[in-house]
């Protein structure tokens, strides 16, 4: 018997129509459309494309919900065996909903496979679940990259050993799997040597994990007419922490208007960070995140004047999950405010 | 009871409480020990001992024993920087290991005697190492 | 969080204590701190001493902002 | 330097009422062997049971593997400084038993895991699944204390190993190999154009189950220190029953070190190979810097252009291989390091316990953390309730069918870091 799949486009690929009907609300259709029609044809005896899936790139992004509540309605009317998206090339909303669909069909216990250019920022928000085949920046490589995808899906069905992401030309999910090797581990420490005191090349199997820099801002040009915000990962929150933000690895940050204080003491904050002891910073909340010195040089007329709200969270600092959520959330309403500068305290 | 030196032994250890004077005892786990090491290290002790184990089993027992020195004095600040490292990364690691994992409780007074052995060697090794 | 704000184009000084950890999450400038509980002070001082050293502290952050950097600078 | 390893090839184990080799079948005389090490009153019993490659059997708790053998010219029978008197190893001809090994189990603490499966799915993650096994199950007399019953298990595995060894002492061998290396400046003569090479080899040094000696001394006690090559692959080191099964170094592995093994057979060729240094992991961070900075030393005063620096357990090892690793490389010493990962179940969580920048060069011996299922034996030896150890901790271990999810620190020598076993991790 040959799997099912359920292939999801959007109002382009789906012969809707270009940017004007990137407002479409999803259809589906019991038919191969676009690249599905392509794709079928590489599916061969084994699969079959059971129908496609269209939507507007807009109406995807702007109703999320909604459209995602259709598309999760037509995958278990249809209960097809893989879902494909795209190949969304460098499309950033295409992209977004294609991860959309993917997450959505792999959490209902779907196999997924869709296609991206490496740049495009739907790749984060998709590899944890998807094999995405790396395609290039424009759907004129679709003919590449279709092909990779329905190989992929071919063996996913069949039970094959997916190889790696340079074998089969996908984005590397960063899983980490054990296997064997040609050679055991000491003769390949030892060619691993030799090709160092050769200057050849070598990989290799254990990188360092890379820690991403991001450009210096420039600095203030006139401190004495800056707006300054504060923001602490130090879980300094109002007396009984109205937001109830977690004592550790907080979910959410907490804002808080601090125009009419002169301090964090004077404004009855508190810690409730799990992390340390939480004594000293209870007596005296200015010391985690020194608003009293802000104001004063707010009256002194060193800066222009503290930004309205204190932000604030609790985390250890790391460079990982929610931190980045909430750093790119912050950073939003800071920038939208106008705020020149921030200084953020970490515990 | 073992003479007090000039060190502390952070533990959740009940064998290890009963058989040294110089305790500062966890009623916790093994990642509660750590946060109290945390704690003690940021207000400038030193750590004497490395904070996990050895193997990727030890990270299983329910109990751990840490030797520290309160503020004592020449800490650089670069090995203030390198303890504070030290024990925030191995909590990381901690929370990495144990996240989809309990404490071997079943083999506990097994643990418990060898957390108590390995905190021997460590004393001892800390007791060359001063003298 | 630091870099993300940063992301945005708006200069950000990370005040931590364990500034090689700062490093590694991506500050760009960077003003070292006292201790965990108490970054920004220290009760161990006098009322006078410990605000003394939080304004200078908090000086020093104001002014890195305005300072241009080519490299992670620690103040 | 010069050892002369002769392998007797070993084709079966059988136990019966004498001890000898004929025709590649070694015969054991169960009775004399067991009252051999009933000698040492700490032990009250011992059971003798033979596990042969492709037979449906599971042996667990596995405490240590060693190699049988026999020297029969130079100094230093057996293991000098722990079972018999002080010698200097490394010179003269010794007679091996290859292919077959003794098999020590035991339950010293109920946490210690440590599986070899001798057929199917199993056997591939275990390099003693290919060998011969003599497994000797050792029954200590009742209110031993665990330092006291860890050194009987340890010494009853030694003595099982060298009276089977004498087995082989008037057998004429199968193949004959020759380690032989002259001193420092006799080498650098001979080789002048080609890059010193050092082996670094860390030891968890800790205390009980955390131990290694070298010639009876127990590393926790020593600087670093270096050994010719021979003197390792003729029984200078040890194992000290660590707890961690799949990464610790059996006795077996010290005396048929492969990274010693591997480097040799590129002395003379494409490297000059200086020798050993056997390189303690404290536990305290004092004694982790002192290790660092004299290990580097070592490597600089040997004049060495490279280093491979092997590391085992996980943990707080980390920090001293890293430690050593940017050290060496500050000095301008070409470094590659072996270890194994702890990158989660999933294999998306950072690899190892520490970080720097410095280890550009490091060979992945597994992910300890990866899953692998083991179907039901058809025999046990050792003690079959360590089974639910290895399934412990988790959910869902236990299959329906008897079947056992099991992660791969429970397997003995999976994912040894001198990387004698070909595991190896890739990024998906």
């Amino acid at each position: 018997m040959k799997f099912k799949v359920l292939y999801y486009v959007n109002q382009f690929f789906g012969q809707v129509g270009g940017e004007d009907k990137a407002g479409m609300a999803p259809e589906y259709k019991k038919e191969k459309i676009g690249p599905a029609l392509g794709f079928n044809g590489l599916l061969g005896d084994e699969g079959e494309v059971v129908g496609t899936l269209i939507c507007g790139d807009n109406y995807f992004n702007e109703n999320n919900e909604e459209a995602l509540e259709y598309i999760k309605n037509v995958i278990k009317e249809e209960n097809p065996d893989v879902v494909v998206a795209g190949p969304a090339f460098n499309a950033g909303r295409y992209g977004m909903a294609c991860a959309g669909v993917v997450n959505a069909a792999a959490e209902m216990g779907k196999k997924v496979v869709t296609g991206m250019y490496i740049e495009n920022p739907a790749v984060d928000h998709a590899k944890g679940n998807a094999i995405i085949v790396e395609t290039k920046d424009s759907a004129a490589d679709m003919r590449n990259a279709l092909p990779k995808m329905a190989a992929i899906v071919k063996k996913l069905m069949s039970g094959e050993e997916v190889g790696t992401p340079a074998e089969e030309g996908y984005i590397a999910q960063g899983k980490r799997l054990t296997v064997f090797a040609k050679d055991r581990g000491s003769k390949r420490a030892v060619d691993m040597l030799l090709a160092r005191f050769n200057n050849e090349e070598f990989e290799t199997e254990l990188p360092m994990p890379v820690f991403d820099k991001v450009d210096i801002a420039p600095a203030i040009k006139d401190l004495s007419k800056a707006t300054i915000a504060l923001v602490t990962s130090g879980g300094i929150v109002p007396e009984g922490n109205p937001d109830r933000i977690q004592s550790a690895s907080a979910q959410k940050w907490g804002k808080y208007d601090v125009s009419g204080v002169d301090s964090l003491q004077e404004g009855g904050y508190e810690t409730i960070h799990g992390g340390y002891d939480p004594v000293y910073a209870n007596e005296l909340p200015d010391r985690v995140a020194p608003l009293d010195f802000m104001k004063q040089a707010e009256k002194e007329g060193k800066i222009g004047k503290v930004f309205k709200y204190f932000y604030t969270t609790t985390g250890t600092g790391t460079a990982v999950g929610k931190s980045i959520e909430f750093g790119t959330e912050i950073g939003k309403e800071l920038k939208e405010a106008g705020v020149d500068g921030v200084i953020l305290t970490s515990t | 009871m073992e003479n007090t030196f000039d060190y502390d032994i952070v533990t959740n250890n009940p064998s290890v409480k009963d058989k040294y004077e110089n305790i500062i005892f966890v009623d916790g786990g093994f990642k509660d020990v750590l946060f109290k090491v945390r704690d003690l290290v940021h207000n400038g002790a030193e750590l004497i001992n490395h904070p996990l184990g050895a193997s990727i089993r030890m990270f299983f027992s329910p109990y751990r024993s840490i030797i520290i020195r309160e503020k004592s004095e020449g800490n650089s600040e670069i090995n203030k920087e390198y303890y504070i490292n030290t024990i925030e990364n191995s909590i990381e690691n901690y929370n990495k290991q144990m996240e989809n994992r309990n404490p071997d409780v079943v083999n506990s007074e097994d643990y418990s005697l060898i957390d108590e052995n390995l905190l021997e060697s460590a004393i001892g090794e800390f007791k060359r190492m001063q003298n | 969080m630091v870099k993300e704000i940063e992301r945005y184009g708006i200069p950000i000084v990370h005040m931590s204590t364990i500034t090689t950890i700062s490093e590694s999450v991506g500050a760009n400038r960077i003003v070292p701190t006292i201790a965990i509980p108490y970054p920004v002070g220290n009760p161990n001082l006098d009322k006078q001493e410990e605000e003394d050293l939080r304004k200078d502290m908090v000086n020093r952050a104001l002014d890195c902002l305005a300072t241009e950097i080519t490299e992670t600078t620690q103040f | 330097m010069r050892l002369e390893q002769r392998r007797i090839h070993i084709k079966d184990i059988q136990l019966g009422n004498e001890t000898s080799v004929k025709s590649g079948v070694l015969t054991v005389n169960k009775e004399e062997l067991i009252s051999k090490l009933k000698e040492d009153k700490k032990i009250k019993d011992v059971k003798l049971d033979v596990a042969r490659p492709g037979e449906k059997t599971r042996i667990i708790p596995v405490k240590d593997v060693i190699e049988p053998r026999v020297k029969i010219e130079g100094d230093g029978n057996g293991f000098p400084g722990v079972s018999t008197k002080m010698a200097q190893l490394g010179d003269g001809k010794v007679n091996i038993l290859y292919g077959a090994a003794i098999v020590t189990v035991g339950d010293i603490v109920g946490f210690q895991e440590g599986v070899v499966d001798m057929w199917g799915e199993g056997a591939k993650w275990t390099p003693f699944s290919s060998t011969y096994n003599l497994v000797v199950d050792i029954i200590p007399v009742e209110g031993l204390k665990p330092h006291d019953h860890e050194a009987a298990v340890r010494l009853a595995g030694l003595r099982a190993a060298e009276y089977v060894g004498e087995a082989g002492r008037d057998v004429e061998p199968d193949e004959v190999k020759v380690y032989e290396m002259g001193s420092h400046v006799e080498e650098a003569k001979k080789y002048p154009n080609l890059p010193k090479v050092a082996y670094v080899e860390m030891l968890i040094s800790q205390g009980l189950l955390h131990d290694g000696y070298i010639y009876g001394v127990n590393s926790q006690l020593i600087l670093p220190t270096l050994l010719h090559p021979n003197e390792e692959l003729d029984g200078a080191v040890i194992s000290g029953n660590c707890v961690a099964a799949c990464d610790k170094i059996t006795t077996y592995q010290h005396q048929n070190n492969s990274s010693i093994l591997d480097l040799y057979e590129q002395h003379g060729k494409t490297i000059n190979f200086l020798g050993v240094i056997l390189t303690p992991e404290l536990t305290t961070l004092e004694g982790k810097f002192r290790t660092c900075d004299y290990t580097t030393k070592l490597c600089m005063n040997l004049g060495a252009d490279g280093v491979i620096v092997s590391e085992e357990g996980y943990g707080n090892p980390d920090s001293d291989l890293l430690m050593i690793c940017k050290k060496l490389e500050d000095n301008g010493i070409k470094t590659v390091l072996i270890t194994d990962e702890c990158s989660g179940r999933d294999g998306m969580s950072q690899p190892l316990a520490d970080t720097t920048k410095e280890a550009v060069a490091v060979v992945s011996t597994g992910n300890v953390s990866h899953v692998v299922k083991l179907p039901p034996a058809d025999k046990v030896i050792g003690n079959d309730k360590a089974i639910a150890t290895l399934a412990g901790g988790w959910e869902g271990a236990l299959e329906e069918d008897g079947s056992l999810q099991c992660e791969l620190n429970a397997v003995i020598g999976a994912t040894s870091e001198i990387g004698y076993h070909n595991l190896t991790v890739k990024l998906y």
